[in-house]
């Protein structure tokens, strides 16, 4: 050994003997989750509700061990994505040198290939990115992708039966779309169209709008043009905020005729968008059997925590905090390549299930080494061989007094 | 510029030019009407009509904040990149006094003052000092880049960048006929025109005006001439500074919800608006914001609206390269 | 001890490197030919998307493609710069700014350049070389490493250019430039073609734009319009004025100390909130920007007397 | 058909030049004999700034025409009328300031292969052989007006009188053919005055450059010029030998600023 590879050797142990590095010792697991949140830069404003999503899961998950006797605890380390896919791997990289075991976002799908390619697969280390564009789905990520975030095309399909749910049969019907000009809005409403005509109905739009402009009023005219017989609008609750309120300055829109996407999913309608936007709205989200309980649960400790108000797909990284944690029970390790090994067996059909309800029996079954079927407040994960979740199962809920309310389940693969 | 042609151009022909350029002004009309009239015959009386108002609004939104940045741009030859984060400081102020239990509007008032006192004491601290270095129009861009990442990340820091709702009444709007308009964004409009027309007249017609304006076209000159040069340059921030933070309150007020952010995303079209206008001008201001406000919501009536941003600024490179002063600008001048 | 963590640093020379690149072509045009150019992004979008696009759409070796991308880019730096370069200094600094958002704007809504859904694919030939080289870096300890080929390749590039540009800066064309950029007036009454100059001026830094995207490319394996927007070219002239603006070597050093300086501080743990930390950085790096702008604008290797004549 | 050589190298027929709404020339009209040593003499504020403005393209005449050699050059663009060897030095002299001396005086050398790219890659030894030829050349002009030693010195740390040697040993730099020089003599003193008239004249007699330079000094006028041009109120109000010019009571009028009738 050359006197460069021994200095690494010994480099190696050190830091293994301090216990920074991965620890399989029978004794315990500190277990370092890496946040990758966009906390500056144009989509600074998802960064706050990711921070506080993923760190209440963390809470929850070390008072649930805590309370099971399961000897894990969680700690997270944070770096920001700043909404450039460079910074967001030199962000990654140095989550990996504080230690991280999975890497939770980031928010935007180039951010998540460019860490995938560049850090991630090669390392084993799990990724939950919050994107959902199908780009995502052309890298060969190996089994280090998962994602708790429904894909476009099986959302499309609850959005289009939930919009039947709501007019009936779609011959006839004219169906006016609208979405935030970024890889989100367009994957759904292209499937959706598709999804949409397929069942004779007619489109109107799609209507693109920029969320940098200053006024959204001409954008929202033309969703309400014809007088629509429903309409889907995609978007995050930054911009709905202000498009919706041009869509009711426009005098004849009716809320009751709106569907949103899991984006626009809260517990409580965020206090900035106003009412009359989304009261008597439909949306769809990702469901499962126990969804209202888990999502009362989820929203209880989102109000107990304080701090910011809910904001896109902050369930999502809650469940994928919760399911780092689970696999780094099942592996009994910190080890990244261990945990990300373990993942599918805490998500797997058929296996025992469990919820953020029973989160300390499923902590002691994972670490007893028996697979669970751990289910989440955003629904059942079950991933497929591409990280994607399998379960098509789809909540259609509808805003009553600000509050979410769940009326139906339906599922989008039919 | 020699000497001799120095003032020989002072004393002859070229003093500062008259704030109205008849002609242009007029010119600019006809061309807005007669495009109108062409867009009702081919969409429509009402669609043109709503799209004619939104395109007014946002003329309110770009005028209000582009006055300010001209004024500066003008007098002081600075590329104010941190211009839109004084709309943000003045709206976060606003948001944090009202925090403190102070009612929306007398907040605001407080927080222009404030914002005002801010952009006077940045002159102090950083413009004063680069002009005494006689530093290149380069060098003060750079300060006004880092500058406006100071400011935009300490608001960030005390507020968070999560988006905040700012409580006021968005969806109240009034109604022309089949027309509507939020009253929130008629008030934008209407300060708007009236800021920008108060700061013109100021610039013409009062003595303290002409001196900004001598300021604008030969701050060596002006000294010479007696021109008590950092009181007006004083002004200049007051105002400027004061005008930011109305047009971001205003702003945030109408939007009805914003993010640290918000300022600085405005900022390319206030500086579409103010350059179009042709510098330093405060009418260009207006008509600056009015012509791209009206381009880029016609043109919702022909292409997806997500081509909306590109329609401003292509405006911006065409208008510049047949008028390369701006529209107010008047003929190609050497640099 | 985390911070001294390789493969962390290995990426952030490589970012380091890519800003080195794109600097010298706005070292070039601002240092060398006094043109304020800032568009630089937008000419890095163009080289960047035409490599992605000619690998993946018509099938192209990257070997060729790569060339014909910066030829692509030069195009667009001459096309942009025949109207534009007759206007004043500050009004082409904003009409460049127009520009550059201009391409990022199209490249996201129009279809073919795969708008939101952005370019993938490009980098096959690339990743399967990486692999190869990889193994070889074992001596070095770099076999590791991720991104260590390409880290090597970027400031190999980087130290091609400084050399090139040295030269060229060298030669009676560089001394022509600077003429240009002393004062306009007197070389044209010398009989130098101003115009013709600055556009080979801006026609050179599109070149460079360019292949400052083709590593920028490799680096993030994904086109996406966002990757180019106006902040690039900002932190940009940032490492310009901490390099100075009198050097090649200048520039690519401030690359260096900024990249470092930034990425560095992902380290400063503090009893603060994610988001105020990350507020921090950026404040951090608006201050060095203001603070340098007062007391040393010369930057780190530029001469304050070469300035203070000019003034 | 080899040009017909004309008897004045330069000729400005009824040049108007307004600006804004003022007339800063009104139709001036007069001729450079080719080889001659030419005064353009008159009040401050007559335009003969502007004259030298003009016929450098520096700027356009809004009506009348420049012919240089029979051409006219009044459209073309300031460095087309440069390589056809029309030079100048400007009031404020304007030397490349962080530049060094013999850098300044190299930017001078016309039609030089370094300067353009494609020779700077394949055409090495032209450039080499044309740099060389240069670099004599300025060392040549650089004793001529003693800066000599001032080689390596940055030109923004010289003195006004030797940046004035230094902006017109420059301009010789191009060999031209016809040398407009603005107040050449303001801020020299005598001594070096006289060695850059006594220069001035040997370029004149050695390479038959013409010169046409604006003066305020009469001694130097009456002595060193062998042609007058008055001018007053933008326009030409006599022209002709000094000995003649002495005596015309127009000159008078002109500087006393009394209506003279045109000439």
């Amino acid at each position: 050994m050359n006197r460069r590879q021994s200095l690494l050797a010994a480099v190696a142990v050190a830091t293994v003997a301090l216990g920074w590095g991965p620890v399989r010792a029978e004794d315990g697991v500190t277990l370092t989750i890496g946040k990758l949140l966009e906390l500056t830069g144009p989509l600074s404003e998802n960064g706050p509700s990711q921070d506080k999503a993923i760190t209440i899961a963390v809470d929850y998950a070390n008072q649930a061990a805590a309370a099971a006797g399961v000897p894990i605890k969680v700690s997270a380390v944070s770096a920001d994505a700043q909404g450039d896919p460079q910074a967001a791997l030199s962000a990654a990289r140095a989550l990996v040198a504080k230690g991280a075991s999975a890497i939770i976002g980031p928010s935007i799908t180039p951010e998540s290939i460019a860490i995938a390619n560049g850090l991630t697969i090669q390392k084993r280390i799990s990724l939950w990115p919050v994107g959902t564009s199908t780009r995502l789905r052309t890298i060969k990520d190996e089994g280090t992708i998962f994602r708790t975030v429904p894909p476009d095309s099986l959302q499309a399909y609850a959005l289009a039966a939930a919009v039947v749910d709501k007019v009936g049969d779609p011959k006839g019907k004219l169906l006016s779309i609208a979405y935030r000009n970024e890889p989100y809005g367009e994957g759904l409403a292209k499937d959706l169209k598709a999804a949409w005509t397929a069942k004779g109905g007619t489109i109107q739009g799609p209507v693109v709008f920029d969320p940098a402009q200053a006024t959204f009023d001409s954008e929202a005219q033309q969703v309400v043009d014809h007088n629509p017989d429903a309409y889907v609008v995609i978007d995050y609750p930054d911009t709905f905020a202000k498009f919706g309120a041009s869509l009711v300055r426009t005098g004849n829109y009716d809320a009751a005729k709106l569907v949103v996407p899991d984006a626009l999913a809260f517990s409580t309608v965020p206090g900035n968008i106003p009412p009359p936007a989304l009261e008597g709205a439909r949306g769809t989200r990702g469901g499962s059997d126990i969804s209202t309980d888990a999502y009362k649960l989820f929203d209880q400790l989102w109000q107990k925590a304080g701090g910011v108000e809910h904001f896109a797909l902050d369930a999502n990284s809650f469940d994928s905090t919760t399911l780092v944690v689970l696999a780094a029970a099942a592996a009994h390790s910190t080890d990244p390549a261990a945990l990300t090994a373990k993942i599918r067996d805490v998500a797997k059909p058929g296996a025992p299930k469990f919820g953020p309800t029973t989160l300390g029996e499923a902590l002691k079954a994972a670490w007893s080494g028996k697979p669970i079927d751990y289910v989440g407040v955003a629904g059942a994960f079950e991933f497929a061989d591409n990280g994607d979740p399998t379960i098509s199962r789809f909540d259609i809920y509808e805003y009553k007094g600000g509050k979410l309310d769940v009326i139906k389940q339906i599922d989008a693969a039919k | 510029m020699t000497i001799e042609e120095g003032i020989g151009a002072g004393a002859q022909g070229r003093a500062p030019r008259p704030p109205i350029e008849i002609p242009a002004a007029a010119w600019l009309a006809l061309t807005l009407v007669f495009v109108a009239v062409c867009l009702v015959v081919a969409r429509g009386p009402v669609a043109v009509g709503q799209t004619t108002l939104n395109g007014l609004i946002a003329a309110g939104y770009f005028s209000l904040g582009a006055v300010g940045l001209t004024l500066v741009f003008g007098t002081l030859r600075i590329i104010n990149f941190a211009h839109g984060d004084l709309l943000t400081l003045g709206a976060y102020l606003t948001f944090g006094l009202n925090a403190m239990g102070a009612p929306f509007w007398p907040a605001a008032a407080v927080a222009i003052a404030l914002t005002a006192l801010i952009a006077l004491s940045l002159d102090y601290v950083i413009w004063a000092p680069l002009r005494r270095a006689r530093t290149s129009t380069l060098q003060a861009m750079l300060a006004a880049i880092g500058l406006a990442m100071v400011i935009r990340f300490t608001v960030q820091f005390f507020a968070g960048s999560q988006v905040r709702g700012v409580g006021q009444d968005v969806l109240s709007s009034i109604n022309i006929g089949p027309l509507h308009l939020g009253s929130l964004q008629a008030l934008v409009l209407v300060v708007g025109v009236v800021a920008s027309t108060l700061v013109g007249l100021g610039l013409a017609f009062t003595r303290l005006g002409k001196q900004i304006r001598a300021l604008s076209d030969n701050m060596a000159l002006a000294e010479v001439a007696g021109i008590d040069t950092a009181r007006a340059i004083r002004v200049v921030w007051i105002v400027a500074g004061g005008l930011a933070a109305l047009a971001g309150i205003l702003f945030a007020a109408a939007v009805g919800s914003v993010n640290p952010n918000f300022g600085f995303f405005t900022l390319l079209s206030l500086f579409t608006a103010a350059v179009l206008g042709g510098i330093g001008n405060a009418y260009g201001a207006l008509v600056g914001g009015l012509v791209i406000g009206l381009a880029q919501e016609w043109s919702t009536l022909f292409v997806n609206p997500r081509w909306k941003p590109v329609v401003g600024f292509a405006i911006l490179i065409v208008v510049l390269l047949v008028l390369p002063r701006g529209i107010f600008g008047g003929s190609r001048e050497r640099s | 001890m985390t911070f001294l963590n390789l493969d962390f640093w290995i990426g952030v020379g490589v970012i380091a490197g890519i800003y080195g690149i794109f600097v010298l072509g706005l070292q070039l045009n601002v240092g060398f030919t006094g043109i304020i150019n800032l568009g630089q992004a937008g000419f890095m979008a163009i080289g960047a998307y035409a490599m992605g696009m000619l690998v993946v759409d018509a099938g192209w070796p990257m070997a060729l493609a790569f060339p014909a991308a910066v030829g692509v880019a030069v195009g667009a730096g001459l096309l942009v710069g025949l109207p534009t370069l007759r206007l004043r200094a500050d009004y082409f600094g904003i009409v460049t700014i127009a520009f550059s958002e201009i391409v990022r704007y199209v490249l996201q809504n129009a279809s073919f350049a795969g708008g939101n859904q952005g370019v993938i694919g490009y980098d096959a030939e690339w990743r399967a070389f990486q692999s190869w080289v990889s193994p070889h870096l074992k001596p070095l300890g770099l076999d590791r490493a991720t991104q260590a080929p390409l880290l090597i390749a970027v400031w190999a590039m980087l130290f091609l250019c400084v050399c090139g540009l040295k030269a060229l800066q060298a030669s009676p064309w560089g001394r022509a430039l600077r003429a240009i950029r002393e004062d306009e007036d007197a070389a044209a009454a010398l009989g130098k073609n101003v115009f013709a100059f600055k556009l080979q001026s801006l026609g050179l830094a599109a070149a460079l734009a360019a292949i400052a995207g083709f590593f920028l490319a490799l680096n993030v394996t994904y086109l996406y319009p966002s990757e180019f927007d106006l902040s690039f070219t900002f932190f940009g002239y940032a490492a310009l004025l901490l390099g100075g603006f009198a050097s090649y070597a200048g520039a690519a050093l401030g690359a260096v100390v900024l990249c470092a300086l930034t990425e560095g501080l992902r380290f400063l743990d503090l009893p603060l909130s994610s988001g105020q930390v990350g507020s921090l950085r950026m404040i951090l790096v608006g201050l060095m920007l203001v603070g340098l702008s007062l007391y040393r604008p010369e930057g780190l290797l530029g001469n304050r007397s070469e300035m203070q004549l000019r003034a | 058909m080899k040009a017909r050589t004309h008897p004045a190298l330069l000729s400005v027929e009824a040049v108007v030049k307004r600006f804004g709404g003022v007339a800063a020339l009104r139709s001036a009209t007069f001729a450079v004999a080719r080889g001659s040593i030419t005064a353009l003499i008159g009040p401050n504020g007559a335009g003969k700034t502007t004259m030298l403005d003009l016929i450098s393209g520096y700027d356009r005449p809004s009506s009348g025409a420049i012919r240089f050699d029979g051409r006219r050059i009044d459209g073309l663009a300031t460095h087309r009328i440069a390589r056809k060897g029309v030079v100048r030095t400007f009031q404020l002299t304007r030397v490349f300031a962080a530049m060094s001396v013999r850098d300044n005086m190299l930017v001078g050398a016309q039609k030089h292969p370094g300067e353009r790219l494609h020779q700077i890659a394949f055409g090495r030894a032209a450039v080499r052989h044309a740099e060389a030829e240069a670099l004599e050349r300025a060392e040549r002009l650089l004793s001529a007006f003693a800066l000599s030693d001032k080689g390596d010195h940055y030109a923004g740390a010289l003195s006004g009188g030797q940046r004035k040697l230094l902006e017109l040993a420059r301009a010789l730099m191009a060999a031209p053919r016809l040398v407009l020089l603005d107040e050449p003599m303001a801020g020299v003193n005598r001594a070096l005055g006289r060695r850059l008239l006594d220069e001035v004249e040997r370029l004149r007699r050695e390479q038959g450059m013409t010169f046409l330079f604006i003066e305020h000094d009469m001694d130097v006028v009456m002595t060193r010029a062998d042609q007058v041009v008055v001018m007053a109120e933008g326009a030409v109000v006599a022209a002709g030998p000094p000995s003649i010019i002495r005596r015309d009571p127009r000159v008078l009028d002109a500087y006393l600023g009394r209506k003279a009738n045109a000439a």
